[in-house]
């Protein structure tokens, strides 16, 4: 019962990280390794307004909001603007460039020393017989349930999201019907920026702040995207509860040394028996 | 010759830069305190800090180049102990000894590296250290748990305390690891919840163990929970757990009682400069493992006469240093006619409950 | 058919493909006799492309064989399929960009090679004689599909049709026995492709069977041995070009009255 | 009145040259048609007036305006369509998604929709495949797509590269009677057609391009008439 | 004829300039660089973005390692333990290589249906798997108390006999050494019908199946390339630090190959020594200039510049600009860059 809700709490902060990096790993194809550095944005953020000047956590979430949209919109207005994104490698080694920036930046303005962000809540946890959680934890799960459905509804069902999966697609194309294909690519990398940003900012009072804290998020997120099949949120959202699910039940039941190798040999298992991921179609040939 | 050269290489990037920042600024301060009372031998010490950015590779490069292009005659570092394996070719390459303030394998000084000298104590230290403590807690540790990052400290931690648990007739319960960047620890938790053991040992560093002392209370852990190690997870000094829950932790300094150390001048001068630096308090339970080991370098060279390798080494066997934590002095390990240094430090227990610390 | 003693080149023996519960190829048999050039039509979204992909080992087909020369090839890979002497054209224009035309046809020509690594490694003189006469093969096959002058100009940078010309100079590197062709003169005018269909006739001439898929009626008919009819995956004709034209059912479903124009 | 007006226009691609120096104008109302052999620079000139190739000399006008600089987004504002060559549907969006993504600039939803159910009048294989991703529709149901698409903004000029490619010949009838249909309807049609026979016998004026340049014009009869063109493109 | 002047102008410098800090960083440079070449054989070449290529460095360290140390474990099912003794190092080093090898078919056997972001993803999995053996399999591998004591490589001098190879002059020869032959091998492999496959199956895959050649084959050959000189590497690694534990599996290093092989210029031959030597000296150079951080952010910022200002690389870009230059003076084109893409 407690690994089932762990599971499911565990399964929501992946979830979360998963969103952001469905917009612009799985729809725009930037292999961003300073995904990561954004959710450390936000957390850092929430430190700096909830622990240093005092304000409201809530309040925080949407200055973090707001703060991974501007650096998101930054990144993209001056690196990844009129690049080819189809050159995978060259982009990715760009967003490394950023992650060691940033993440360097925040050692010499923080310094390396844990930082701890109070709960809205209060420490006690909720008990329910045998089980117990903490109410942040709760409120972490129920955000990210809100978040994919508002985000499902903007990929799949609004004009904008048909108009982002048709850019990456095909640019050419995007531009003969008329979309303004820069501003979808500013619109898309700030909008997963954000959702990095207040992840980071969410999840800063369940864990410890720290600059090297996104390194594991990025993979971890990657691997749920990736699982998921690129570009499917649903899937992306599934992937990370069965992540942890099996990082849950491995470590509960098989062995806990192997908790993160158990993850990665889903992976494995998946790539093997799925290779286009859980939940994508092949292309055609001919 | 104006000054004196000490290499120093600290992870000060990366996911260990937190502390080995802080022994870098122990060790800072030890320079300062030195140089303001008169330096040594009439010259002023001069610390060449270098990063390592956690990565033993790295260590190599900045222990080649603290050698060679800055020629310093003496070494403190690497903080952990791959690190400080991976340099110790080095230095019967060159002929340069190292001070280790921090790493915990044994096999760095029972390697027959002739140029090692330990300031900072092995986990089986530590056991012994606790096993004197043991009967000072109530109510009684009758089984035991353990939960251990992965790496060499974590586990030979586990296994010394294991040992001399063993030796007092004390029950061992489960065993649970992690790696070092796990965030979420409640898989392992879990597990622990139901063993019925009544104390948990835990090995990790500050952010770990602050994840696990918080999310044990989350999930309501029955287990005491001691931390070994001499890291103090400082963030639940501002954010505490949930009310009334308790962690007891194994310090080398604690410096919310400096009074209690063998000589609290000294403790007091650490204190002082980790103050005028504007450092987060707790770091000092680090951070004074720098300042111990420049402390004992420098009395090294004072003794030596000379800023000269050979005779630094042969002088460390003779140091006797009041340090932050105590007495350093040396004592023989490792194979006959190759022993390295190792000193053997104090420990202190202290006891967080609710942001409150009190010193046992 | 005359030919019912030989062993026809490629045969389908109740080839069915179902793709996401639809039928794109539903139970088809037909021969191709070896030497002859042979078309398949039928209307957009019969099932001419899904045949390819299932003749050439693209994709399994749910029932059925596929026989090479009498060899059974159904379920093999494509590059088995190649090894055997079938290959084919993409509809889809399919070329290595970001290669030259002459590294294009070179890398084509891999089947003409055998030199493995180890000889790659030691640089052996069979290495070296294999190497130039690759070379030297490449410098006829882009004379002889008029793109000499393009050699060293890289791929992506042709012109569409030029592009689709290219493509068909790497399935004719792979030196096919049999060669399967999808819509090649698409993006050709006219006149092009007036000379593309000498291309093909003498390609045919050279012993190569040839299947064509193509929607130039013209060139269909004047090209053609024999030609095969599918509609929604199944076929419904199949005869030569003269008792094509004429079926009532091919005019209805495909032709219109679109072939007085292709006549014309 | 000449809706589009192309004076001195030069594209370059690095090294080479796409389009050379060229002029060339269409009336409204009219149905003009360019052809020319391979590599001619026909498709370089219809990515040049959607805004898609930066020019590197002349100018090219709309209306009187000039609009060469201006985006592909505001040349489709002005009601100008583009069906590129090679289909370029969205391969990943739905046929129904893809038909969108043609209304993507209008803002009427409601005729939005009714536009798209006479586009499924128009192509009834379209209807039977709404749900199906675009990138596994067969050639032919990609280039119905890629037409239909092109018509979803409701242009006052629209421009066809190889409307007919890879089409059936009934197909390409009803494509070709479709283009004359709206062109009756109103708009103004600029095409690129391999089919030069089919092409200049429905169009009122034609070019010819070569080496990116036009080297020949002329009404449809004078066209046809023209020796060289019989010969050079006409098979005879 | 430029490479032979390269080699010797790299061979001589140990007698010209025999600063032994700078000869030891430009070895453990090296050593990298080796296993960059390697990596842009499946990177550059087959178009495979592999980012657990550290798994094949670290595998060639430990096997070298553990065999040259001498090990005993217990095998599931068995009851008495494995024991092995101590082999002579060049033997082990090769039996490193020869492993990392076959990992490498392994692991080219296992991917061979995934591309892309797919198979990215699968390396790191690979990668991370084998991180956590090595951590966790402490019979063997003594997990995170790391292997110690490794021995150096030897070399039989005449008139000195087996001499060991620790000074930094005969380190940094026997890393160019190695790396050259990992450069030739590289070349050759690609300046064949071997290497036009693999770059086949980077450029179209469909295509490449249909004119017959087995992508699965050459992908297969070029995983085992890449890993046995990655295992190489790996071996010199071992034998020159002397010490390895589960960090040699670390991602920061596959970051740093990929960092070397792509702002050199994928799929060219001399991007990854030149990236590698760019910015394999790079934290060198700014050592003990700024703190640091900065050092990183440095670090980052002229990665990103040269990404930005040579979008494919140094060595591709530098030859454009000689090409251009060149054709400017009216002479004959420069074949530096075609010479590379071939
Ligand atoms: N992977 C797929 N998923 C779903 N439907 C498919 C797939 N591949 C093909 N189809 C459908 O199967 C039918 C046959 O397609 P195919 O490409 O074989 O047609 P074709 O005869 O080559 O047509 P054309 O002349 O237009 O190229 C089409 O209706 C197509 O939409
Ligand atoms: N993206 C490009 N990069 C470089 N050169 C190009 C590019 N696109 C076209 N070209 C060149 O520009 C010239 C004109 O090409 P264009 O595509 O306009 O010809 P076209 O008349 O449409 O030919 P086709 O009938 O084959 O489609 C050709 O020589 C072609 O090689
Ligand atoms: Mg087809
Ligand atoms: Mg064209």
């Amino acid at each position: 019962m407690q690994h089932t809700l762990n599971a499911l709490v565990l399964g929501s902060t992946y979830a979360l990280l998963g969103i952001g990096l469905t917009l612009i790993f799985g729809i725009m194809r930037v292999v961003n390794f300073a995904h990561g550095e954004l959710y450390t944005l936000g957390a850092y953020v929430a430190y700096a307004v909830v622990g240093m000047f005092g304000m409201n956590f809530f309040g925080s979430l949407i200055v973090a909001a707001v703060a991974g949209m501007v650096v998101g919109a930054a990144i993209e207005y001056l690196l990844l603007r009129r690049r080819d994104l189809k050159a995978m490698d060259e982009v990715m080694l760009i967003m490394i460039g950023v992650m060691i920036i940033m993440q360097n930046a925040e050692l010499l303005m923080w310094g390396g020393v844990a930082k701890s962000v109070p709960s809205p809540f209060g420490q006690e946890p909720v008990v329910l017989g045998a089980i117990s959680v903490s109410p942040i934890r709760l409120f972490v799960l129920v955000t990210a349930a809100v978040l994919l459905v508002v985000f499902y509804m903007l990929i799949e069902r609004s004009r904008l999201g048909l108009a982002m999966r048709a850019t990456f697609q095909d640019k050419d194309a995007a531009k003969i019907v008329g979309v303004n294909v820069s501003h979808v690519y500013t619109l898309t990398f700030a909008l997963g920026s954000c959702l990095a940003s207040v992840a980071g900012a969410l999840l800063a009072p369940v864990f410890v702040v720290t600059p090297t804290m996104g390194d594991l998020a990025s993979l971890k997120a990657f691997a749920i995207v990736i699982l998921g099949g690129l570009g499917n949120l649903k899937g992306a959202a599934l992937g990370g509860f069965i992540l942890a699910l099996v990082e849950e039940f491995g470590a509960g039941y098989i062995s806990t040394a192997y908790r993160d190798a158990l993850g990665f040999l889903v992976i494995l298992a998946v790539m093997i028996f799925r290779p286009q991921g859980l939940f994508t179609i092949k292309e055609r040939v001919g | 010759q104006e000054t004196i050269k000490i290499g120093v290489t600290e992870p000060l990037t990366g996911p260990v830069a937190a502390s080995g920042t802080y022994v870098t600024n122990g060790a800072r301060i030890a320079a300062d305190y030195i140089n303001q009372n008169g330096g040594v031998l009439g010259k002023k010490l001069q610390l060449v800090i270098e990063d390592n950015k956690s990565n033993p590779r790295e260590a190599v490069n900045s222990v080649e180049k603290l050698i060679l292009k800055d020629k310093v005659p003496v070494l403190m570092g690497a903080w952990s102990s791959t690190f400080t394996l991976a340099i110790m070719p080095k230095l019967t390459e060159y002929g340069v000894p190292l001070v280790v303030e921090t790493a915990s394998s044994s096999k760095i000084t029972t390697a027959g590296n002739p140029w090692v000298f330990r300031t900072s104590p092995t986990s089986a230290m530590e056991a012994q250290a606790f096993a004197k403590l043991i009967d000072g807690f109530s109510p009684a540790i009758k089984k035991v748990d353990f939960l251990s990052v992965n790496n060499d400290w974590g586990l030979g931690a586990a296994a010394e305390f294991k040992k001399m648990l063993e030796a007092k007739g004390i029950t061992i319960g489960r065993t649970e690891t992690m790696t070092p960047d796990m965030t979420d620890l409640s898989a392992q938790l879990a597990a622990l919840k139901g063993t019925g053991s009544d104390t948990l040992i835990v090995t990790s560093g500050i952010e770990q163990l602050t994840l696990a002392i918080r999310q044990a209370g989350e999930q309501r852990l029955p287990q005491r929970i001691i931390t070994t190690g001499g890291s103090f997870p400082e963030p639940l000094l501002k954010n505490p757990g949930p009310k009334g829950y308790a962690s007891q932790h194994l310090l080398f300094f604690a410096p919310w009682a400096p009074e209690r150390a063998k000589h609290p001048e000294v403790a007091k001068a650490f204190m002082d400069g980790w103050k005028a630096r504007n450092l987060e308090f707790a770091g000092q339970t680090e951070g004074f493992r720098g300042f111990d080991a420049i402390l004992t370098i420098a009395e090294a060279i004072r003794v030596a006469g000379k800023a000269d390798s050979a005779a630094i080494r042969d002088a460390l066997w003779k140091v006797q240093v009041k340090g932050a934590n105590g007495d350093v002095a040396f004592s023989k390990e490792g194979p006959a006619g190759k022993e390295s240094g190792q000193a053997s430090p104090n420990v202190y227990v202290v006891e967080l409950k609710d942001g409150k610390v009190s010193v046992k | 058919m005359s030919t019912l003693n030989a062993t026809p080149a490629l045969e389908l023996d109740g080839v069915t493909m179902r793709i996401a519960g639809l039928t794109a190829v539903d139970n088809a048999s037909f021969a191709v006799p070896a030497g002859k050039i042979v078309s398949l039509i039928g209307p957009n979204g019969a099932g001419k492309t899904t045949t390819y992909n299932v003749i050439s080992g693209y994709m399994k087909p749910t029932a059925g064989r596929i026989r090479l020369f009498g060899h059974d090839i159904t379920g093999m890979a494509p590059e088995q399929i190649s090894q055997l002497g079938l290959v084919r054209s993409f509809q889809r224009t399919s070329i290595f960009s970001a290669c030259t035309v002459a590294e294009n046809i070179r890398t084509a020509l891999h089947l003409k090679g055998s030199c493995g690594v180890l000889q790659a490694l030691l640089r052996t003189p069979r290495f070296r004689r294999e190497e130039a006469s690759l070379r030297h093969e490449a410098d006829e096959l882009m004379a002889f599909l008029g793109l000499s002058a393009r050699a060293d100009e890289l791929a992506s940078n042709l012109s569409y049709g030029e592009q689709r010309l290219l493509g068909v100079g790497l399935a004719l590197a792979a030196k096919p026995k049999v060669l399967l062709l999808d819509e090649p003169a698409a993006g050709l005018n006219p006149s092009e492709t007036e000379s593309f269909k000498e291309m093909v006739r003498r390609i045919g001439q050279s012993g190569v069977t040839v299947l064509l898929v193509e929607h130039d009626m013209h060139m269909v008919m004047s090209i053609s041995d024999h030609i095969v009819v599918l509609n929604y995956g199944r076929l419904i004709a199949t005869g030569s070009p003269s008792e094509i034209q004429n079926d009532p059912e091919v005019i209805r479903a495909y032709l219109g009255s679109g072939i007085e124009r292709a006549e014309a | 009145m000449n809706v589009l007006k192309l004076e001195d226009v030069t594209v370059r691609y690095g090294a080479t040259t796409g389009v050379n120096r060229l002029s060339l104008e269409v009336h409204e109302g009219e149905l003009v048609t360019l052809i020319g052999a391979n590599g001619a620079g026909k498709s370089t000139t219809l990515r040049a007036i959607n805004g898609l190739e930066p020019l590197a000399h002349g100018c090219i006008r709309m209306d009187g305006h000039v609009v060469s600089g201006a985006s592909p987004a505001q040349i489709i504002d002005r009601g100008i369509s583009h069906c590129p060559e090679g289909r370029r549907v969205f391969p990943q969006l739905t046929v129904r998604e893809n038909l969108e993504m043609g209304a993507y600039r209008r803002i009427d939803r409601q005729r939005v929709r009714d536009d798209m159910e006479r586009m499924f009048d128009k192509f009834p294989r379209l209807r039977e495949r709404v749900q199906q991703v675009a990138g596994t529709l067969s050639g032919g149901e990609q280039q119905m797509l890629a037409i239909a698409r092109a018509l979803m903004s409701r242009p006052r000029l629209v421009m066809f590269d190889e409307p007919s490619l890879g089409l059936a010949p009934n197909i390409v009838e009803q494509i070709f009677s479709l283009i004359q249909e709206i062109r009756r309807e109103g708009t103004t049609v600029l095409m690129v057609e391999q089919n030069a026979y089919a092409a200049l016998a429905m169009c009122d004026r034609g070019y010819l391009l070569e080496n990116g340049h036009i080297v020949s014009q002329g009404t449809s009869a004078e066209m046809r008439a023209n020796p060289e063109i019989r010969r050079a493109y006409l098979g005879g | 004829m430029t490479f032979l002047v390269c080699v010797l102008g790299l061979a001589i410098l140990p007698l010209v300039w025999p600063d032994p800090y700078m000869l030891s960083v430009v070895a453990s440079a090296g050593i990298f660089i080796i296993a960059a070449i390697s990596l842009n054989l499946l990177l550059g070449f087959t178009g495979q973005l592999s980012l657990g290529h550290v798994a094949f460095f670290g595998l060639g360290a430990y096997t070298t390692s553990l065999l040259s140390l001498g090990f005993d474990v217990t095998l599931w099912g068995m009851s008495e333990p494995l024991v092995v003794d101590p082999k002579p190092v060049w033997l082990s080093f090769v039996c490193g290589i020869v492993f990392a090898a076959v990992a490498g078919w392994l692991l080219g056997k296992l991917a061979f249906r995934v591309r892309g972001a797919y198979f990215v993803i699968v390396t790191i999995s690979f990668a991370q798997v084998m991180r956590m053996v090595a951590l966790n399999w402490v019979d063997l591998t003594e997990g995170p108390m790391a292997l110690n004591g490794i021995p150096a490589l030897t070399l039989w001098v005449p008139g000195e006999g087996v001499i060991d190879l620790v000074t930094k002059a005969s380190t940094y020869w026997l890393v160019l050494a190695v790396g050259v032959l990992s450069y030739l091998l590289v070349a050759a492999i690609v300046h064949s019908r071997v290497g036009r496959a693999m770059i086949a199956l980077r450029e179209n895959e469909v295509l490449a199946r249909s004119v017959g050649i087995r992508v699965t084959h050459y992908l297969g050959i070029a995983t085992i390339f890449a890993a046995g000189i990655a295992g190489a590497a790996g071996g010199l690694y071992a034998h020159t630090v002397r010490i390895i534990d589960p960090d040699v599996f670390m991602f920061m290093f596959t970051i740093m190959m990929v960092i070397m092989v792509i702002v050199g210029g994928k799929g060219t031959l001399a991007g990854p020594v030149v990236g590698g030597l760019l910015f394999g000296l790079l934290p060198e150079v700014l050592r003990g200039v700024v703190s640091p951080e900065i050092q990183w952010m440095i670090y980052g910022v002229l990665m990103i510049a040269v990404l930005v200002f040579m979008p494919k690389g140094v060595v591709p870009s530098a030859g454009n600009l000689l090409r251009r230059y060149s054709a400017r003076a009216g002479k004959t084109p420069a074949p530096l860059a075609r010479r590379k893409t071939a």
